[in-house]
């Protein structure tokens, strides 16, 4: 059985990749993923300068609900240098945000300089102004984004879009000169804590992923799959091998796992690749391609 | 998030308060919980009591710290955990080896059967001064009680061999200093770690050390554990990200 | 203690009303979910004509989802004339949806001369093409609509918008003229069995409500309110007391309850009402109006 | 959504089949599950065998139908449930009145110790022959076997005081016939309703009666429950929600 994909032109062992944000700060760590059989790590969003983020809380978690506000922080796209470097010649792809289309293209290319197989265009970061959803609700901007990152790199361009829009085919249009679209990033919510009478995230406003927004996931991965010809990687809420296919089924070409690290640890990769396989032999299916999109009407 | 009552604030030192409060969960020492002020911030903080009422000692360093030691009887301590891992509770004789307020998180490992050598910047640092007094070898940087040095001053001068096992708890230089010590004898050891720390559930990456999370695989580890980990001592990343090497 | 809260003209002995779509197609089950401690029910949307509905499966149920496409089924407001003249004298809300000013002003005086105590202005159905998200998202037509029926009726207007936006204030704005805005409708989502390798709701698309969504709803209570004056009823997720404070605490004046009473049956008005009475008493607070709001930074 | 496998399927009559599946949920008699044909739609049947294996009988008026009484061995039924509540067993005489496919919902509560009055279109109409026939007083509109009328012709020849219980199944109008002849009599009855279902777990209000959900309170309701209902017999809602009076 075939369970390896090709998303431009990468080929990845599995469909199974680590998200951008959770657990990929740290080299060391994202090797650790790798070996516990991601076929392939998103870093967390790099910029052009070191940010510290947001101050803590900045995480609330309560099945089913995982909301997070780090607001971007990271060491700077010329300090990710050392990550990247012990990193090298694994698979890697970097996600990386910025204001427009300079910051992006600058920061892919040091990417790409560093070895990564592909980037990842952050283009809907719910929560942190100027970035993020600000770039990513804005069709332009993200068309000029994407075409002048196409222009500067070799290696393929994904774009992470947002699902706190009203019509994903006008935003999933915009992008289309990528390689792929990753669909999608967490949905702006919030929690207040009723004793203390106060949002509990000190940004007040986070990013909702994991169980609750797999069916809103999963709607934006069949939207677009249906309307448009551009690989689609699925993301939101995976946490077996059931969701993953499900994915798929609606038209992901792979799919990325963050949250559910969270609640099954990071043998969560191996565990739904077995799945994966039982599933396929159950029911007679030699490829993934046999059932990608198949669920499209 | 839950909340506990209050029902103690107790002043070790100038600047350092032990927090009692009324939760019912189970701890082991060790273990921490992700204190949360609200309007000021939130953070790790060991039990330095783990029976019932349980307790955190912490020494106010900004104005989390200040509201929190200014916290009184009645008032609401918001928290999530208990999170981590714990050290191993064995019979026998143990060795505690704690610098700064790493003695909060072993607090609970003192008893009659302990030897205690705590390293401070100064005498009038000391904290469970009480329980400590007939027991711990102190060293301090300016000889203003005990061995003036490092714990390592203290440490050259004990009988290993007298001890089932030594707890280690202080800033990461410190703990590699003892660990470099202790590394080729046999003993057994665990040392718990400290880094930044922002979900305390295992995903934001913050507090890896080689791959691995402090907060739930952690932050308690054997000396064994210590030397897969060639980060420890060397290196470690910031609130940003950022990776910072450990000034040796 | 005083649980009682005022919006526009009506006053309502608790905060917690039955939210459209739910237990609200018939007049007798109104009636028992009245009985059950809810200050007032808000109907099933009404249109100009008897429309089917989708076909089953019109859910799909697995916690902590839920998802519809029901599909604006409903027998068309002449129709609706005999469901509205068994309530007669009861705090009916009556919720309308149409295409444009005209048929939602026609609707909104049918349901003044049947007796509504206001009238809910579904802007915001995600599964139907031609009316809900699709009127909803166009803030223009929002404010044509909103406008006319204020004209038309002397009752209060509320405005139920959508979270399928990327921009909650704009939309909020263009409906600003209402009496009160109802947030959130559901999140507009899908479920693909992957044994049957097909959508499950006939629709294909639905909407998600439930647990899910809670973070979500606050969060769009919680930036309206902070932003706009104008009342604000919060919907989504609320099963528990804790809930309806989070919500109050975000600044909603009342809040629908609808598919929590899936999970705990018509009986979580009464320990809602009596879980909020509990909380007040312990926590000395006198009047809802004391906490609403009160955790708006 | 669950499924299962089917086992076997078994023609009736011309239209109608039971399909037995491999379910190990536990079920009761009155219990209904809503089966999912992908593709053609979902609707709600009630068990017609509720042991092990399980079964549903169906008579196909539609496409749905129609796909569904060709389900072959080894095919997959998508449903959800068991739903509903269930008739209440006891150990005594019982009275079973049906018309139309609803014996298929009584047919678990068919043993040795009940008498069936069943109704229906003509002869042709039967099921279950084998079991009913030594048990059962057939009536038919057009006398092709059994009496020519209704159940109540039937039913006012009967000893009512022989029966501890007596369960009714069939169109809302018939139902109401035999509620009508019961209601001042002194007997223990139960009937189990079928309204327009959609969601069937209580939200839809589509089979909602007199302020009662069908899927999630009933369908079985006790002739003390069903005077309570003045929606009873009379009104119900169409698919679109569209109140629509039985006609008598």
């Amino acid at each position: 059985m075939d369970i390896s994909c090709k998303i431009a032109s990468i080929n990845l062992k599995n469909p199974l990749i680590l998200a951008s944000g959770i657990l990929d700060e740290n080299a060391y760590t994202m090797k650790k993923i790798l070996e516990h059989g991601a076929s392939a790590v998103v870093t967390k969003s790099i910029g052009m300068y070191e940010r510290r983020g947001f101050e803590t809380p900045v995480i609330y978690d309560e099945y089913p609900y995982f909301i997070n506000a780090i607001g971007l922080s990271n060491p700077g796209i010329d300090a990710f240098s050392g990550e990247m470097e012990i990193l090298r010649g694994s698979n890697v792809i970097g996600s990386i945000f910025g204001t427009g289309p300079e910051d992006f293209s600058y920061l892919a290319k040091r990417m790409e300089d560093y070895g990564a197989i592909a980037v990842e265009l952050n283009l809907s970061c719910p929560h942190v102004k100027g970035f993020g959803l600000e770039v990513g609700s804005d069709p332009g901007l993200v068309e000029s984004i994407v075409s002048e990152v196409k222009s500067k790199v070799n290696i393929p361009v994904f774009a992470k879009l947002s699902p706190n829009t009203h019509d994903i085919l006008e935003e999933a249009r915009a992008a289309e000169k990528a390689d792929a679209l990753v669909l999608i990033n967490t949905l702006k919510a919030m929690k207040i804590d009723i004793n203390a009478r106060m949002p509990v995230l000190s940004n007040i406003y986070g990013g909702l992923s994991g169980r609750s927004i797999k069916p809103v996931g999963i709607r934006y991965v069949y939207e677009v799959s249906r309307e448009l010809k551009i690989p689609v990687i699925g993301v939101g809420g995976i946490e077996n091998y059931e969701d993953a296919i499900e994915y798929i089924m609606a038209g992901a070409s792979a799919v990325e796992i963050g949250t559910g690290i969270y609640r099954h640890g990071k043998k969560i990769f191996s565990e739904i690749t077995n799945g994966i396989l039982n599933f396929m032999k159950e029911n007679n299916i030699e490829s993934l391609s046999e059932i990608r999109g198949c669920a499209i009407r | 998030m839950k909340y506990s009552y209050i029902i103690n604030n107790v002043r070790e030192n100038e600047k350092t308060h032990t927090i009692f409060f009324d939760a019912d969960f189970n701890a082991m020492p060790g273990q921490f919980i992700m204190v949360w002020v609200p309007g000021y911030g939130e953070i790790p903080l060991s039990l330095s009591y783990t029976g019932k009422p349980k307790a955190i000692t912490i020494k106010a360093y900004n104005e989390l710290g200040m509201r929190l030691i200014n916290y009184k009887k009645g008032e609401r301590l918001f928290y999530r955990g208990p999170y981590g891992n714990h050290f191993t509770l064995v019979d026998g004789k143990k060795l505690i080896i704690a610098a700064g307020s790493g003695i909060a998180s072993m607090h609970p490992l003192i008893d009659d059967n302990s030897i205690v050598i705590e390293s401070l910047k100064n005498g009038s640092d000391i904290i469970f001064e009480d329980e400590l007094r007939d027991r711990a070898i102190f060293t301090t940087d300016d000889g203003s009680r005990g061995i003036k040095g490092h714990v390592i001053d203290a440490l050259k001068d004990i009988k290993l061999d007298d001890f089932d096992i030594i707890y280690v708890c202080g800033p990461e230089l410190m703990m590699k200093s003892v660990f470099d010590f202790l590394k080729d004898k046999n003993v057994r050891a665990e040392f718990s770690l400290e880094r930044e720390m922002k979900c305390a559930v295992g995903i934001c990456d913050s507090c890896s050390i080689s791959g691995i999370q402090l907060c739930t695989e952690g932050p308690v580890f054997s000396i064994e554990k210590l030397k897969e980990m060639p980060e420890f001592g060397v290196s470690r990343l910031s609130y940003s990200g950022k990776r910072i090497f450990i000034k040796v």
